[in-house]
């Protein structure tokens, strides 16, 4: 796909075009350098070839839909290995193993944290009716949950958290205006760690804007995004709790 | 004006109507006696009461409170308040900025009758007044100006910060929006006051405060002229200050206030007693104020599956009718809410969708309906998603909606971008002019999919109504009847600011309201 | 199967057809007069000629245009290859190599006709059967796989390189496309030889060679089994080399073919004897084939007004039809064409444009009427384009189309993407489930827009047709009766390729064809 | 706008916060990698707090919907002033213009050359019938018009102008795809110096990706993109012819 090994670069139509599309306002009136701004701002994006195909004035604002070839490749070289997704394991073989492995059930703890109240994607993984057509976690004999609900504060959960022995603990985060869910992951860790919580505790974040890469960046033991079913976490749980036996 | 597509069961239709006018009836009865803080903290914004304390503690709290923690608030805030007028020998407003600084109203000593009750008489009158000068401006620039064809487009502004807001609400007017919805700041609704002043924090939405209120229909008001159409306003008269907003918006002339008998209760965990007082009040102050209310009926089809619960929606508009009623709104006030969310993955699901919007805008013909668009379905392929938008315009101009809430392309990623609801708009004015008159071209077959599920919506209302009667709606909600929530009657925020009316208690505001509406006793 | 939403008067159905025919009958005496150096070089191709000279000139061009040169090709060029043969020993490859190599067929000494006439009963059926094999083939795997259901995605692929082609579309076939079509390169049509082998560089679309098609049709093939549905694979047999493609296209088990009576005169300036001798022939091998042929009656608008024209593509849709039937071809394969390119900005557009998708749809019930997107009111907007394109896949799952061809999001700007055609895809999936049976459940007012609209196309297409009947086709497409386009009979290219057939002209290839369609002679 | 004079910045919601969308395909399977690569590439274009939206496995290539704040501005001040418009003269003060100032009429010979064979965007301008509601140049008394249709080799246009004295010669090209428009507009400018034509004549170029900018690097004298009117183009060269005398 690429000249160089591990080089990626954009696909439109022929390996390697570089074809990128873009959208944006500028605070400019609509006209020959406002469309003549757009394209130099393109060009400091790295693309080249440019073509603004649609210009609309928006009273003193201008929204731009531009295509072009990007000059910039990806080395897939750089972006360390992550497991991709936990081995597809079936509801009974995640109870079997935590069965046979740990002998107990797993305790989770889960809740929107901050002032979030979208408890939806948490509700989906977290309770009897799942989501995608799988049961959620309090289905599975052997979790035991606590689902906090919406808008709980970090010390509220984590004090949840140690009151019934959990092992994990599993924080939503939906409002990503301003930041709001960086602020909340980021104080959670901090209280975990302060409190001397963390080692002892699997923590996972997700939300529609949450990945791998972003929660332990962040400190977390793993980041779900869109579209997680309840079995993925759970597989991940069991497998995690075996690794840390 | 309704194009009768759908053949419907006017024995049954009647039915519901009856049920849900009982079901009323009897949280109507159970209103009547109570009063709540907010309501109070109204009287006090109606007697001119404004501004904050050192603290930053709004002035109709700080009055409120006092009267509350001394134990008289089951008296109502207007005898301590006119009672200290005459004591005093100043306004209202004079008299909260002593309390601000450390007055108890109820260590006053009391004033001759006849004297406090002419202080009510003086200032119930002129607040209502201003409200309804206030009605007879919009009603005259609206006149003068038209207001756009129905469906009125609707969109929502919420940066969080009001001037921006200005500038994205005034962008949109000039690119076809009818009505322009500030939404509120992430939990303003469980705030138990009124921030004060021109905000420019917020998440989500922007803080819905009297001068936020000013400044926003101060520009509209303005690009109203220059797009030669009358643009409206729209806020939250919902959340623990329900009726203070009411007042609010009734003096700084908003046209539209999101206002729902039962939303506090199930989404926002309010007292439904609080709930049920502060909506009773709010609605009297909407109504007379000329305001049209948008009820909250699309949020059960946030959680809940739009195929399976549409029935849940209709009792919840013929219940919202009925408490609207006794409230002294008129029918063209009637903004019931429904929601374009099914399943984009529903082999006919557009079809499914028509026969409800088109069974609800049969059924209350005169009502201005609001259509909410898809959200839950939205996700963050925003090609689609505008798709999924251009269905929900067909499905409304089809089926002759009033109040069209713009879907926006990227409903699963932000609240909109200045461009994305530009976007919406050239959506809605293509699908909605490219197919303006399909509504009164087509019949539905009598034997088909759309008029068989039409049918069994309505019988399921029927039923379902039947059983809340039987519950009482508070038993009902108790049961998780709506939305799967389940809502105990002595639950809920704000249940302290629940006060029995003691026998001396009077709200002449309301009383006064009443008269007005023609409401009898 | 086809939903009849409208009212259509049937006597003016007929009148219409008849005139059709009575144009086509009128056309096809004339057409019986001439051959054509495609016609011939398709024989040449049948013989199973193949390859290119050393300067590259395909051999079939060879072997035609020197028998062309020296005035013997009004016998047909069937008659030269076979005494050649005869004369020398060869298959008629080897003929052609030889004539590549300086050979001359006109300097050969006639030969016994018992002994060349075997040479023809040996070949034509060989390569009749061929073909035959090819649509037996044909036929079973979609027995075995099935074809997706209509109305059938049809989505294009543009590179210009055959290879990168293959990818777009089993990315296509993957993600849902029922047929794919390799669109040529910019200017192909206008070629007097098709070129040879496998092509990576084309403008705007790939070189249509029968090298390519076999690529093409392989990669299908597979992804068929991977996907578990048969998928189309189309071209263009169209242009100054119509008839030939169409036997590398039957060779090739191709399954659709873009393939017009008119199209090539009006839109390439090409001569009206000509395409009407070539159309014939192609027609007659796409009938046997087994292949669904596409008219062009979209180019109509893409210069044209939708709502004005309206009825110059049903009038050219019922010429298509009759003209189809005479070349043997069955009414399951006339893919006539229309298109949604109403002005966006029209009121009530939508309602116009189903009214003549359902017009179409109801007039040839039997036909796998092929639908094309909008185009030319496409901008550099690709998220209006987007809603454009829906509401065209709901136009055609309301009026039961056949074959839909995908609107991409990015028409105004380049040929598809590879994501672009996903997101096209998922867009009309999306749409088409979600309307599914809104066909089937709706009837149009008797008096109202749509059906009124019907009506007056029918009125205009009767009047239409009896002008050109009265002119004649050729008169009356010299008198710029369709597309506003004048095209004289005398000029327009490859007028030299038209050759008035000599007493002994014969063509046993055509002979043999229409013994095996039933054609009369 | 922005804090410094004349830099601006992209806006989605609040002044300058730099939000633009991006849209691309990737040659690598969807996944958790494939969602770092294209936040990296997304960052290399500029872009900071990434958010992937939308993640679609096209087999073997995926397709990303994101959004970001880029971090680049363009300057204002560096964007050379053009004449934003002609001044809008109406039909009639186009004609009395020419009339009054050069007393003849302006010679335009127009063509869509190479292989392109898009004549409407041409014909819109030069033919009677015109567009969006306005009357082409053929429809002016003082205008003189020649339109050659499609398909037209450089030569040809260059040799009709000549024959028949052209003051102004238009060319249309639509078809971009490997840069068809860039090697046939550049060849007509070529030809045209070689031919010792060039000073003598208006050459204007139009099409969707054509712009004032484009057409003036080319060495055209003018370049006209989508929407453009009739009167426009009249207006333009009754100026231009003026601005010659
Ligand atoms: C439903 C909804 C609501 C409902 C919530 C009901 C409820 N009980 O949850 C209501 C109506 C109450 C609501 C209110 C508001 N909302 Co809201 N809402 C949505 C909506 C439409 C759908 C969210 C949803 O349910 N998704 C479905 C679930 C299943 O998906 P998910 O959350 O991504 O979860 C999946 C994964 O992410 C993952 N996951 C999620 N959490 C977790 C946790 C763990 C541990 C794991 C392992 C996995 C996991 O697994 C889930 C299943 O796959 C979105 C728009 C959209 N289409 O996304 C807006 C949206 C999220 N809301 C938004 C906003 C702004 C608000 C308000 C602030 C608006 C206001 N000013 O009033 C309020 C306030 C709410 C608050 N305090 O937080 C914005 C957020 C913008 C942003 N990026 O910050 C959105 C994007 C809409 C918009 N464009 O403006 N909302
Ligand atoms: C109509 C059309 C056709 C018609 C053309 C009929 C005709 N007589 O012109 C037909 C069907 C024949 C056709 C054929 C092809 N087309 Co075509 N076609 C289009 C379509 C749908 C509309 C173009 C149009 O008419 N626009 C309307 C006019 C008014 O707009 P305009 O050209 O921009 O002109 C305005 C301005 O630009 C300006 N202007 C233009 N020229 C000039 C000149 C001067 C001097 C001035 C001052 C101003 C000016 O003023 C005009 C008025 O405002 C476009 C897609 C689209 N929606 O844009 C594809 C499109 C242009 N075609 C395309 C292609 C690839 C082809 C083919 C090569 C396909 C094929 N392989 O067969 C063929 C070959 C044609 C060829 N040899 O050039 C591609 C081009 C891709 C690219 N970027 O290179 C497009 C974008 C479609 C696509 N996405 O694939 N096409
Ligand atoms: C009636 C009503 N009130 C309020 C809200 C939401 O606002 P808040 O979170 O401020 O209660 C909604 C939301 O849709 C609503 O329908
Ligand atoms: C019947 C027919 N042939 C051919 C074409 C276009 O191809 P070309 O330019 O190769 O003639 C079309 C275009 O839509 C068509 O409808």
């Amino acid at each position: 796909m690429a000249a160089n090994g591990n080089l990626i670069r954009p696909y439109g139509s022929t390996p390697g075009d570089g074809q990128v599309q873009v959208s944006f306002t500028l605070p400019i009136k609509a006209g020959a350098r406002a469309r003549e701004a757009a394209k130099q701002l393109a060009g400091k994006m790295g693309l080249s070839d440019v073509q603004v195909v649609h210009m609309k004035d928006l009273h003193g604002f201008t929204y731009f839909i531009l295509y072009g070839s990007v000059v910039h490749a990806v080395d897939l070289d750089r972006i360390p290995q992550v497991e991709e997704e936990e081995l597809a394991l079936s509801f009974d073989q995640i109870n079997g193993l935590i069965e046979q492995e740990l002998g107990r059930q797993i305790v989770v703890v889960g809740a929107c944290t901050g002032t979030d109240a979208h408890t939806v994607g948490l509700d989906a993984i977290m309770n009897m009716k799942g989501y995608g057509g799988e049961y959620g976690l309090e289905r599975y004999p052997m979790f035991d949950t606590y689902n906090l609900g919406s808008q709980v504060p970090n010390e509220v959960l984590l004090a949840k958290a140690r009151e019934v022995g959990a092992d994990a603990v599993l924080v939503s985060q939906v409002v990503t205006e301003r930041n709001a869910h960086l602020k909340n992951l980021t104080e959670l860790i901090e209280m975990a760690e302060a409190e001397g919580l963390r080692q002892d505790l699997i923590i996972i974040a997700g939300g529609p804007r949450i990945d791998q890469f972003l929660a332990t960046e962040l400190g977390f033991d793993a980041g779900f995004g869109p579209g997680t079913t309840p079995r993925q976490v759970a597989a991940y749980l069991a497998q995690e709790m075996v690794r840390r036996l | 004006m309704v194009n009768e597509l759908l053949v419907l069961d006017q024995k049954k239709v009647d039915q519901a109507r009856d049920l849900a006018r009982a079901i009323a009836q009897n949280v109507q009865r159970e209103i009547e006696l109570n009063t709540t803080v907010s309501i109070e903290r109204t009287a006090a914004r109606l007697y001119g009461i404004d501004g904050v304390d050192r603290f930053g503690v709004p002035l109709p709290n700080v009055v409120v409170d006092q009267v509350l923690e001394a134990g008289g608030l089951d008296r109502g805030i207007s005898y301590w308040l006119a009672n200290a007028v005459v004591a005093l020998g100043k306004t209202p407003q004079a008299v909260a900025e002593a309390c601000g600084e450390g007055l108890n109203l109820c260590s006053l000593p009391p004033q001759d009758p006849e004297k406090w009750a002419a202080v009510e008489r003086e200032y119930v009158p002129k607040a209502l007044d201003a409200i309804f000068e206030q009605r007879k401006k919009r009603e005259a620039a609206k006149e003068r100006l038209g207001v756009g064809s129905e469906p009125l487009k609707y969109v929502i502004v919420a940066t969080g910060n009001i001037f921006a807001d200005v500038e994205q609400a005034k962008t949109a007017a000039r690119h076809g929006a009818d009505v322009i919805a500030v939404i509120r700041t992430t939990g303003q609704s469980l705030l138990d006051y009124v921030p004060y002043g021109t905000t420019t924090e917020g998440v989500g939405g922007t803080y819905a405060t009297q001068a936020n209120f000013k400044v926003m229909r101060q520009a509209l008001d303005e690009v109203s002229e220059e797009v030669g159409r009358y643009i409206q306003l729209v806020n939250y008269c919902s959340g623990l200050c329900m009726p203070e907003i009411a007042a609010m918006g009734a003096l700084e002339r908003l046209d539209m206030m999101l206002n729902d008998a039962m939303y506090g209760i199930l989404f926002r965990d309010i007292n439904m007693d609080r709930t049920f007082a502060d909506q009773y009040f709010s609605r009297m102050i909407n109504a007379y104020a000329g305001i049209i209310i948008n009820t909250g009926e699309d949020n059960y089809l946030t959680t809940a599956d739009a195929y399976e619960e549409a029935h849940t929606v209709l009792a919840s508009n013929f219940i919202n009718e009925q408490l609207g009623l006794a409230a002294g709104l008129e029918n063209w006030q009637l903004g019931l809410g429904h929601a374009f969310e099914m399943d984009p993955k529903l082999k006919n699901g557009f079809l499914y969708e028509v026969a409800v919007a088109q069974t609800i805008r049969q059924i209350f013909p005169q009502a201005p309906l609001k259509y909410m668009p898809p959200t839950k379905h939205m996700t963050g392929d925003i090609f689609m998603g505008h798709v999924q938008n251009a269905m929900f315009n067909l499905a409304s101009v089809i089926t002759g909606q009033s109040i069209h809430l713009l879907g926006m392309l990227t409903e699963a990623i932000h609240t909109p971008h200045v461009a994305d609801r530009v976007l919406s708009l050239e959506n809605a004015r293509y699908v909605m002019e490219n197919a303006r008159d399909l509504g009164s071209e087509i019949s539905f077959k009598r034997d088909g999919i759309i008029q068989k599920r039409s049918e069994e919506i309505v019988d399921r209302v029927v039923e379902f109504l039947q059983e809340i009667k039987q519950l009482g709606l508070q038993g009902a909600i108790s049961a998780g009847y709506f939305a799967d929530i389940k809502r105990p009657r002595l639950g809920g925020r704000g249940r302290d600011g629940v006060i029995k009316k003691g026998l001396d208690y009077s709200n002449p505001f309301l009383t006064e309201l009443k008269k007005r509406l023609g409401l009898g006793e």
